[in-house]
Order: C-alpha cells, then structure tokens, then sequence
C-alpha cells in the first residue's frame, strides 16, 4: 500500500492476474449491472433536467466503479455515509432506483419529504445510506461517531464515508481523521479524487503530494488505488472493511478517478476542464474497464450484455413514470419532523398555512384543515 | 434530599442518567480524568469508565459532529463545550446537521443529544468566557435550548434534556455554578421541558428572566419591594421551544413587562419575548417593554461589573415601568 | 447610467471597487476563472489577474480566516461565500475574530472586510441553498449587516462596504439577482451604510422589509391600495447597525406596523425591530405589531412556494393591521 | 531535516560542535538575558495571582527556549501570531515588560484597554505581536492571509504563527497549512508540543506519529526539534524564515518541549501528569542547557548570570509596581473600538452606563457624563 502510488488491478487487456475478487459469477454480474443501472439512473436524470421535470441532478458518469467497488465491500448492516455522487452505491444494496427517483422529484413519496433538493437521498431500508447533506465535510465526523457506536457495543459493524476531493478542505475531514485515529474507530474514509471540486482544480486543493497521504496526518493507514478500476477499489475497500471490523482501526482510500461532466446540471465544464482531460478520461471509461474484465474472463456475453442493459433503462423508466405521478408532499410535511412532537408554535403556524392555502385555493392545503 | 449546588446537581444528574440508561455516555475536552474544568464531570471517568467519560482532541467540530453520529446511532451522547465562547467551530455541526437532520430525512434520522456548556459573565472571563450565545440557537429550529436557574431545576432539566428525543442545548450559568445553592433529590426525576417556572408572584410588574439573571432580578424585587412595587418574576428556563401561552398570560397580568438578560440588545432573546407580547397582547400593555442587557459590545474584562445587568439597572426598570 | 440586473450592479460594484484600489481583491469557492456560481465576479480574474480574483480551497473557515489577516495587514478582501447556508464553517472566525479584532486590541488592529454571500429562497434549493442568516449576525457587535434590495444600492453599499474600516456581511437576495432590473450609474458611488430607505411612502400602517421581500410587500401594498389601505414601506437595508431613529420615526408615523422577513420567526430580526418600537413608542401603537416570516423549520424544497411570504400573506397581515 | 526524527544542537555537555547560530556575543546574552526574563516574568506573574492581585496567569517554564528561539530567526518588521505561551517573543523583540504587566492587570495602559483576560497581549510597537485570542487556533489561518498580503505587496516580511499541540486539531490549523500549502505563503509554523492540551496528553491528541508529520498532508516542509534546544529552535527557524522570505513558501516547525507546571493558575496538573514526568523534564530546563553552553564556550560568567538575574527581576517588580499604580479603565472604554464610529445606539447605552455609575457613586464613571 503507498499513498502516492496508484494501485490497479485490471490490466489493459482486461487480465487481473492473480487478483481474485472473492465472488461468484452471479455477484460478479450484479457489480455489473449496478454500474449499468447507475449510469442509467444519471443519463435519465440529466435527460429529466434538461427537459425541466426535475430541477436539477448531480451527474455521476466516470465515478461508478468507486462507488460500486466500495459498496461491494462492506455488509448490509454497515452504514455508509455518502457522497453525493454515490448512485451505485444504493443501488448496489438493493435500494430501488423508483425511491431514489422519488427523491429527484420530491414528492409525497420521497423518504424526505419532498424536503431536500434532488440527490439528497436517505434510506434506513435496505441499507442504512445516511440522509445526504448539503455541507460539505459534515457526514465524514458524524461517520466517526457513529462507528464509535458500534465499538462501544461490541458490534462487529462499520461505517463507511464517502466524499470528494473538495471535501478533505473540510473541517469535517480534519475532525474525523483526527478522532478516528485516536479512537481506532471501526470506519473507512473514501475519497472521491475526481479532479475537481466544482472548478476548483486538485492543485488549487492541496499541495499535498496526494490526498491518501493526508492520512499520515492521523496516524491513519492509507491507500490509493485507480478509482475506475473496481476490482482496485473494491481490493483496497475489503481490505479496509476487514481492518476495521478486526478493530485496527480506520483507512483512508483515495480512488482516482474523474467527473465526466459538470459538477451539476447547473454548471458548464467547458469553462475551466481542458477538453484534452475529458478525452483522457473518456478513454478510461470505469465500465468499459470492467465490461473488458468480464468479457476477457467469460462472465459476460455480448447478448447478456444487451439484455441487462434494457432491463436497466426499463427500470428506470418505470421508476420517473411513478414519480410522476405521485403528489407533492403534503402542506403539513412543512411543519412535522422539526421535532419528534409538534411544539404549539409550529401548530399555529401551520394552522395558519392551511388556512391561508384554503383561501388561495391551493391544491397543497387539502381540505384546508391542519391534519395535525 | 440534599442541600447542594448547582455544579453538583449537574454532576449528579449526569450521574443518575449515567446509571439509568447505558447509552449514556459524557466527552469532550478535559472531562476525563480532570473532570471538567469545572468539575462537572468529576468521579464520572472512575466510576462509569473510559468508553463513557472521556477527553477528546480539541475540536469542538469533532465533538460535536461525532456525538451527532452516536446520537444517530443509539448513544445519548452528553457533549461537553467547555465554554459557551468555543461552540462557534462547531456552529455548522448544530445549526446545520444537529437541528435539521430529523426533518431532512423524514424521520429516519433523529439525533437525542445533549450540549452541555457553561455560560456567561461574572468570572473576569474577558470576550472569550463570558459570553451568553443563546439567542444565535433560539433562531435555529429543530434545536431545544434549556437554561437552569436552580440547582432543582438543573438536575431535572438535564435528565429531562438526555431523555428527549431532539438535540438539546443546554447551557449552565457557571456564575452560579456555586453560588447557589437547594435542596435536590437524591433519585432521578425530571422537570418538563418548555414550561416556564414562577419565581415570585407579583402584581406591578413582570420581569422575564432566566439562568444567572434570576437571582440579580430577586434582589432587585427585593428592593422594589421596598419602594412598594410587587414584582412578579418568571425563569423562562426553556428558551426554545419556550411556553409563549405561559408569557402571555404573565405578561398580561401585570400590563408592564421588563425582559432581563446578559447578552447584548440587539437580535437578543429578550427581543422575541418583547415581540410576542407585542404580537399578542399588546392591548394589555401600560408601559413600554424594557429590556435590561449586556451592552451591545464584546464582552469586556475589567468592567465586566458595568457591563454586567446588575440588581441597579433591573431595579431602575421595574421602577420606569412601575410608574409609567 | 445603464438598465442593469442586480448581478451585473454587484458586478460592476465589484469592478470599480477594484479598479479604484489595488488593495481590493476578491477570493472564494469558484469565483476566479467560472466567475463564481452565479457569476457575480465574472472577468475579474481576466481583468485584473488570478493575484486579484482567485478560487480557493473548499473551506469557508480558510476563506475567513486568510481574509481576515488580509485585511489586519492592509488588504481590502471581499471573501465570498458561495451560499450563505455554507457559512456556518467561518462563523468563529465572523463572530470571534473579525467582530471583535478592533474591540480586544484596542484598535490596533483592524478588520476591514467585505463578505459577500447570497441569500434567501425562491430557487427551489431546499434546507442549504435558501437560508435567511441575517439574524445570527445582528446579534455580534463589531459587524455590519447590509442587504440591498436594488440594483442601485446593490453597487452602492457595497462599495460603502468595501471602502467601510469595520467587517462588513454583505447579503445579496438571490432571488431578485435577475428578476430586478433598475438605473445604476457607470461610476463609482456610494450608499451611506445605516441609512434606510423609504421605498413608497403611506398613511395607515408601515410595513418595515428588506432584500427580496421588498418586491413581495410592494405587491401586497398595491393590493392593499385598491382595498383603499396605504401602505408606508421601509427598506431597512443595513441591518446593523440599525438606523432606530429612522424606524422609530416610520413606526409613529403610521402606528400601525408590520415586519416582513423570509428567515424564520423566533428570534428573527423581525424581534428587534418589533421590540425596539415596544421598548421606545410603544404609546404610538393602535395595532398590534404583526411579522410576516419564514416559518420556524428548516427550510423545505418542494413547498417552498408555501414556506415564503407571498404577497398575499402579507396583504392579509397589512389588512388586518388596518382593521385592527 | 525528518518529521520524526528528533533534531537537537546542544550536547549534553553544552557543546554545539559544528553549529555556528551567526550571533555577536551581545546577541547571544540578548537571548540569555531574554529567556531570564522571561522566567522573571512569569514566576511574578504566577505570584501575583496566587496573592490575589491579579485573576489569572498561564505558566511559561519549560517553553522558553521555543519562544526565544523563534523569536531570534525572524526580523522586527515580521509578524508574529503568537501563541499565549510565548512571552519570550515580546520580551527578546524589545516589548518592555511593564507594557506587558499593564495587560496583566488590566488597567488603562494596557494596550486592549483591560477588555481582555491577563496574558492575551496585542502590540504594533516594537513589533507587530498581535492580539492574542482565546480561541484556539484561529490565529494560525490569520497568519496566512497576513503572510498573503506581504507576498501580493512583493514585500519580503513573513509571518510566524506559534500554537500548541492541542492547536493542531483546530480547524484554524488544518486551513492554515491547507492555504499555505498551495499559495506558497510566507510564513512559518511553530507548533509547541509541550505533552499536554490542558489535560489531554499526545497519545489522545493525535494518533500520528508525530505532529510535524503533519505537514505532509498539505505540502508543508516540516521538522521536528528538541524545543529545550534553543540553537536546535534557531537552527530550523532561520531555515524557515529563509525559505519563507525566499519565496519559497511555509513550513512547519515541532518543537518538543515540555509544560513545567499547570495549564493556566487555575489548574492542578497532578491530577493528571505523572510526577516522573516532570522530574524527567526538570533535568532538561531550556535555560540550564543554555546556561551549559554559554559557560562552555565562554559566554557567560557566574557573575555575569548574577547581575543578569537581579537586572530582570528587578525590571519586573518595577512594572508591577507602575501597573499597580494604573488606574482601571475609563468606564467609556466599554463602548468604543467596537467599530470605528461609535454608532447612535451604542451613545446611547453609554450615556445610560455613566449616568447610571454616577447614581451608584462608581469611581469609575468620572465625572458621570459619557465622555464621547
Ligand atoms: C461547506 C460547503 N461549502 C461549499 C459548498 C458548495 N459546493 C457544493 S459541491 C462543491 C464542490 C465539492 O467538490 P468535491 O468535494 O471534490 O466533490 P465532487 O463534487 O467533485 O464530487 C462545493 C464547493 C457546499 N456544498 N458546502
Ligand atoms: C476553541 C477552543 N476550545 C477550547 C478552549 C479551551 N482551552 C484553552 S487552552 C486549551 C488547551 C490548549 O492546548 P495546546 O494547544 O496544547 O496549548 P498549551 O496550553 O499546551 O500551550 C483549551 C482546550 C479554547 N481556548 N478554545
Ligand atoms: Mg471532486
Ligand atoms: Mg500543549
């Protein structure tokens, strides 16, 4: 393991000699066909954006085999702390895309609400993938407190956190390693090198010599491994997991890799990627890799291929026909979940939402009368 | 029952919660072994352990962010700060993450935390162990914010604070800390959140208050007294969410209304008492409403005595408004 | 003199400053070469080049913090935060340090800087791209707090911000960035900081505003007028320190007062300005003094439409202000 | 230079063979004289509080060595941002020690006017040593943004920020070596490992195996020397300062040393510190190895250190002796340099303040009527 050197697995022929990822024909096509849902996921929700269904998307393309590697590597009891541009992750576990879709369209059905903006999802079921939150760095120390919680109980789980280049700026980074070392919390950091936060390139960053080597910092092992290589990340990740449920302690992955796109559907790259970087990348496509891999071994065959792919896209689809036509959240949801009860001020204001809707003749208000 | 301080009913509250529920546990700078650095933590390291009172690196970033995820995890977490002045590195951590974590997911998520954190003047402290940061987490919603007054009231607050499902902020006037001094329960018991406490029933003037300002507003009663006026003082104690039916009715009892606090004026917390009224029962009101404060200036160290509200100041406003 | 956005007038703001004084320089998350997200430094780097107008790393407490040893050491920094929800991060250095430099060194050192952040709702951007902080930093003496409402005060007082010898929180109303246009002079101005602005003037009930609920309560107003109530409008504008006199002198005027602002109610700005009328010409009242905010939860995504003052809810508390 | 290896210049034996610290005789019993001082200094200080006339003191022994190191590398027209164990840095640059004692009182001629505790000292003259706060670390990125202002002017100044190794979990560090690192800031950082963050020993601070380690996590040449060791602080401070003023950006500078008492007067340190600790220290006192080396090579007589002695101590007690005399504050001073401009509202709550102290018979309050 070096911190600056970076560590693939898949070879340009799609040979991983001597590389064994521990899974079975039908585990192996199930990492597959995550990234081919994930990356039909993000396509369909540029494509929602652009036409104004949903306001605004995260686009995922280059990243998916650092978050499905990663999410390869730990249990379904573990939790994951995620970054925004962690599609595949989710959908590894068996969260359904169709909820995830619901968070893009922030409706009634929504786990939020309708209260977040697109991208910020939040499940307990099937997989703890915690409430995705807006400020940068925050998750990765609360992942540090959590994962105490389980030492504490002698629990054998983990947590896993996940975040971008941008975010090793953080205070919340600073604060989680530091803990994290001190305490040999059960935790794996990963690190989403995608060159850029925002326009903000790695150079502007850190003039670290890498981000793994900020674990050094900590006293935190490190590694950095090829980002769109996933039996790289997914190596380095099981490594990590196995440390930290042994109670070693946490580790620092950094996955090198890149943001096929903008960093939003708000933003236009052109202005500050040069194009030669994403005609680079473009040849290091993270599921063409792995698509080689499978191909040169014989898991997959160019018809399965075909066949997964419409699958994928039909799923999604079904999923933007359900979020359509679910309603919006109802105008209580405003007012719940603040606190676990209802406190008199919030139930006046909210009487005084409902009232006002009614009078307006807002569709939101319902019968006009605070449900609550 | 015993006749203790308020350090040492918050220490005893700890305690009880501690030997109540498992999930319980005490961090945070120097709360260890030290105790605290003003030993409200004391005996807590040898008697519950080190994984549950226990010292950290100076973060109040990580302390928080950390307690947050054990909250969310199924530890009561009890974070210390050891002054109220060193909270602002983990203000992103409260009013971001703590406060709306709940609401943001739905439900699935919900952080049953409590901050501990001494406040106020009255220790020549200077800007940076003196201040009363209240009103900056009163404007946070998803937040409770609970000051005690009385060493009764601070047990049974803080056992209130640990049992409750939301983030809780509680902060200790430490000008108090051993000051004062009550009778307390040896077992645990708990003192409802949001409902206001009747310090002294009076019919001239009613004086808001709470935390190290109570009993600078009895003396001042005490010498109103004096002067014939009857001061009908209330320890608001919870702040947020606060029992606005409670300071209505008080404010509507007396028609005049002094609202008393150490930190400054502007943007206060004695500013959404003075609006609620205003608000509300304005047509009760025959006088202004007065707010005694800090000065609307950093928190000075010589002339803290200046700056500080004193039973003076309070007493010149119960008499202003008296005899409007 | 040009028909200019509110963007542009920041902008161009931005520009004279620059071209005015080589100790001026802007920094933040994305605003060299993208021109910042919403391109309010848009060609500053080309202009004046990347030593003058440059990104940073993604830490807001970095920003602050390097801007505040800027300007102790005479540079003229305007910091920008990208969103004022991403703040928090720095609010100990806002609150602890630039607030209080000049206080704790006895003016030996100073801190004139300007943050600029965007502000407020009205783009569908859930709990962390729609806050309204104003009220957090109102209550730290040793800050200003400026929000202009139009394209001519937006080039202005941030210019008076930039050329002001004390730290300067510069909020800019997102939602009216490129829904209002207005005359802005080419050259260089200013717009006195602690002055408000009488936005229409009105004989029966003052509603007092500021930044991107100005246009909000305008509406309500002409809804009002055709109901035959004339409404008196305030744009506070700089928050702190507050022009009192002048809102005293609104508030009598009319006696009748109403506080409309999008951040939630408790312990709102809307608190001091109501309380300051309670504390000073309370006798001039014949209503009660209404707010119109921002409910007290986190700010929601999809009924965003429903957690904002509209016209209508203000229209409702001016009608019955009136009637009262 | 090595992060963790630990750098020392004085032998056991006082000699420093083969370093040449390029000082006049003068200069090196300035910095004799100035560790004396300091010594002085705070043994008052720590006196004055336990008979009750002043509030508080923050013990300096064992760290005199880091502070008047440091101070000897860079040049009066510097910047300093100190930490608040550092009188030796004022004392060594000309700051004369009743100025100093003024703010320990609190009195009229301290420079921040008695507004803060004891021991958070603020000069422009004869050096820039500016205000000291008690947040920890937020004066660390300060540093960096002052340094920026040298650089972008073409001025060759650099700024040096001190901090403890608690300081080093701050946010205020982690920005601060983050921004240095990649503006190539002039400026040097001294972080004081002295065992200790009030209570909180190094193995609960950091799980790092050293803290100059970490400025590998930001780019920040680093190194790690024997704090005790005044030449061995010099030695890696003119280094720094050099590269610094060269243009060559910041670094990072452990020096190891050790807290000889408690955290603050308030505090108990046996409570906490191993008593073995501190005998083990006790043999390493900076200014005994000083001592050793000064009469070695000639320096210093026995006489000579005697005179010494008395010149410092008594310089000392005659500050104590004017600060004594200061009266306190002008009650007006609660008011201004809050802003430039005293702003109408705060007139206002003057006039009410003095009226109110001239009712009270306060002596503070003058002639009762608010001055400004
Ligand atoms: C505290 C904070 N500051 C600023 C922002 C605005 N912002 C959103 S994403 C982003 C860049 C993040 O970059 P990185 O961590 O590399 O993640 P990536 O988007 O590249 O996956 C910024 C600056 C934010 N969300 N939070
Ligand atoms: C932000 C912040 N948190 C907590 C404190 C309380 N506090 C004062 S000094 C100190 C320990 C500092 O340790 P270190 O940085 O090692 O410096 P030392 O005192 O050892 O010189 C603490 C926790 C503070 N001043 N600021
Ligand atoms: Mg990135
Ligand atoms: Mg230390």
């Amino acid at each position: 393991m070096s911190t600056s050197q970076l560590k693939s697995v898949i070879q340009a022929d799609g040979a991983s000699p001597g590389y064994d990822p521990g899974l079975s024909d039908a585990e192996l096509l199930h990492m597959y066909r995550t990234l081919l849902l994930t990356r039909a996921f993000d396509d369909m929700c540029i494509k929602l954006q652009r036409s104004g269904r949903i306001g605004f998307s995260v686009p995922n393309r280059g990243i998916e085999a650092t978050s499905v590697g990663t999410a390869s590597a730990f249990r379904k009891d573990d939790w994951f702390f995620p970054s925004y541009r962690d599609f595949g992750v989710g959908l590894y576990h068996g969260v359904d895309p169709t909820d995830m879709m619901h968070n893009m369209f922030g409706n009634k059905l929504d786990t939020s609400k309708g209260r977040q903006m697109p991208v910020h999802f939040s499940f307990v079921d099937p997989i703890h993938l915690v409430s995705i939150s807006s400020p940068i760095g925050t998750h990765i120390v609360q992942a540090v407190g959590a994962a105490y919680a389980f030492k504490q109980r002698g629990e054998d789980k983990v947590c896993m956190a996940s975040f971008g280049d941008g975010g090793t700026s953080s205070l919340g980074f600073h604060s989680a390693l530091n803990f994290a070392g001190v305490w040999k919390a059960p935790v794996v950091f990963t690190c989403q090198n995608n060159g850029y936060a925002i326009s903000c390139p790695n150079e502007m960053q850190t003039a670290s010599e890498s981000y793994a080597i900020k674990g050094l910092a900590y006293g935190v092992p490190s590694v950095r491994v090829d980002g769109n290589d996933i039996f790289a990340v997914r190596e380095a990740t099981v490594a990590a997991v196995a440390r930290a449920r042994a109670g070693d302690g946490p580790t620092l992955i950094e996955c090198v890799t890149f943001r096929m796109g903008g960093h939003s559907t708000s933003d236009d790259p052109s202005k500050y990627v040069p194009k030669e970087l994403f005609e680079h990348w473009a040849k290091r496509d993270p599921i063409d890799i792995f698509e080689k891999a499978l191909f040169k071994s014989k898991k997959l065959t160019k018809k399965k291929k075909a066949e997964l792919q419409k699958e994928c896209e039909e799923q999604v689809i079904a999923g933007v026909r359900l979020a359509t036509d679910a309603p919006a959240p109802g105008l209580e949801e405003i007012f719940t979940d603040v606190y676990a009860e209802l406190p008199d001020h919030l139930r006046r204001q909210g009487e005084m939402a409902f009232d006002l809707a009614k009078r307006k003749g807002s569709a939101d208000a319902g019968d006009g009368a605070f449900p609550l | 029952m015993a006749n203790i301080t308020l350090l040492k009913a918050v220490n005893e509250g700890l305690r009880g919660a501690m030997q109540n529920d498992p999930s319980v546990l005490c961090f945070g700078e120097d709360v260890g072994p030290k105790g605290g650095v003003f030993l409200a933590t004391e005996n807590l390291t040898s008697e519950f352990g080190e994984g549950r009172c226990f010292d950290t690196p100076l973060s109040e970033d990580g302390i928080i962010g950390t307690a947050i995820g054990m909250a969310m995890n199924g530890l009561r977490p009890v974070a210390e700060i050891q002054f109220q002045d060193f909270i602002f590195p983990a203000f992103d951590q409260i009013v971001s993450e703590a406060a709306k974590m709940r609401y943001r997911s739905g439900g699935q998520y919900t952080v049953p935390m409590v901050i501990r954190t001494p406040y106020g003047g009255g220790i020549r402290g200077g800007l940076y162990h003196s201040q009363s940061g209240e009103a900056y987490f009163c404007h946070t919603p998803g937040l409770k914010v609970v000051i005690p007054s009385t060493p009764y009231d601070a047990k049974g607050l803080l056992i209130a604070a640990i049992q409750d499902p939301d983030p809780v902020l509680f902060m200790e006037p430490k000008a108090l800390y051993r000051s004062v001094k009550g009778e307390v329960p040896d077992e645990n018991y708990t003192v409802d959140l949001s409902t206001l406490r009747s310090v002294k029933e009076g019919d001239d003037v009613t004086v808001f208050c709470y935390g190290a300002m109570v009993p600078v507003v009895e003396k001042a009663a005490a010498l109103a007294q004096e002067k014939g006026i009857s001061t009908n003082i209330v320890d608001l104690r919870t702040l947020l969410p606060l029992d606005e039916e409670g300071v209505l009715e008080h404010a509507k009892r007396t028609g005049r209304v002094v609202i008393v606090h150490e930190a400054p004026r502007f943007c206060g917390y004695g500013s959404e008492v003075s609006a609620l009224i205003a608000e509300n029962v304005i047509e009760y009101m025959e006088a202004p409403i007065k707010r005694v404060t800090g000065f609307d200036t950093p928190f000075p160290n010589t002339l803290e005595h200046h700056y500080l509200p004193d039973e003076r100041r309070v007493l010149d406003a119960i008499e202003q408004t008296a005899a409007y």
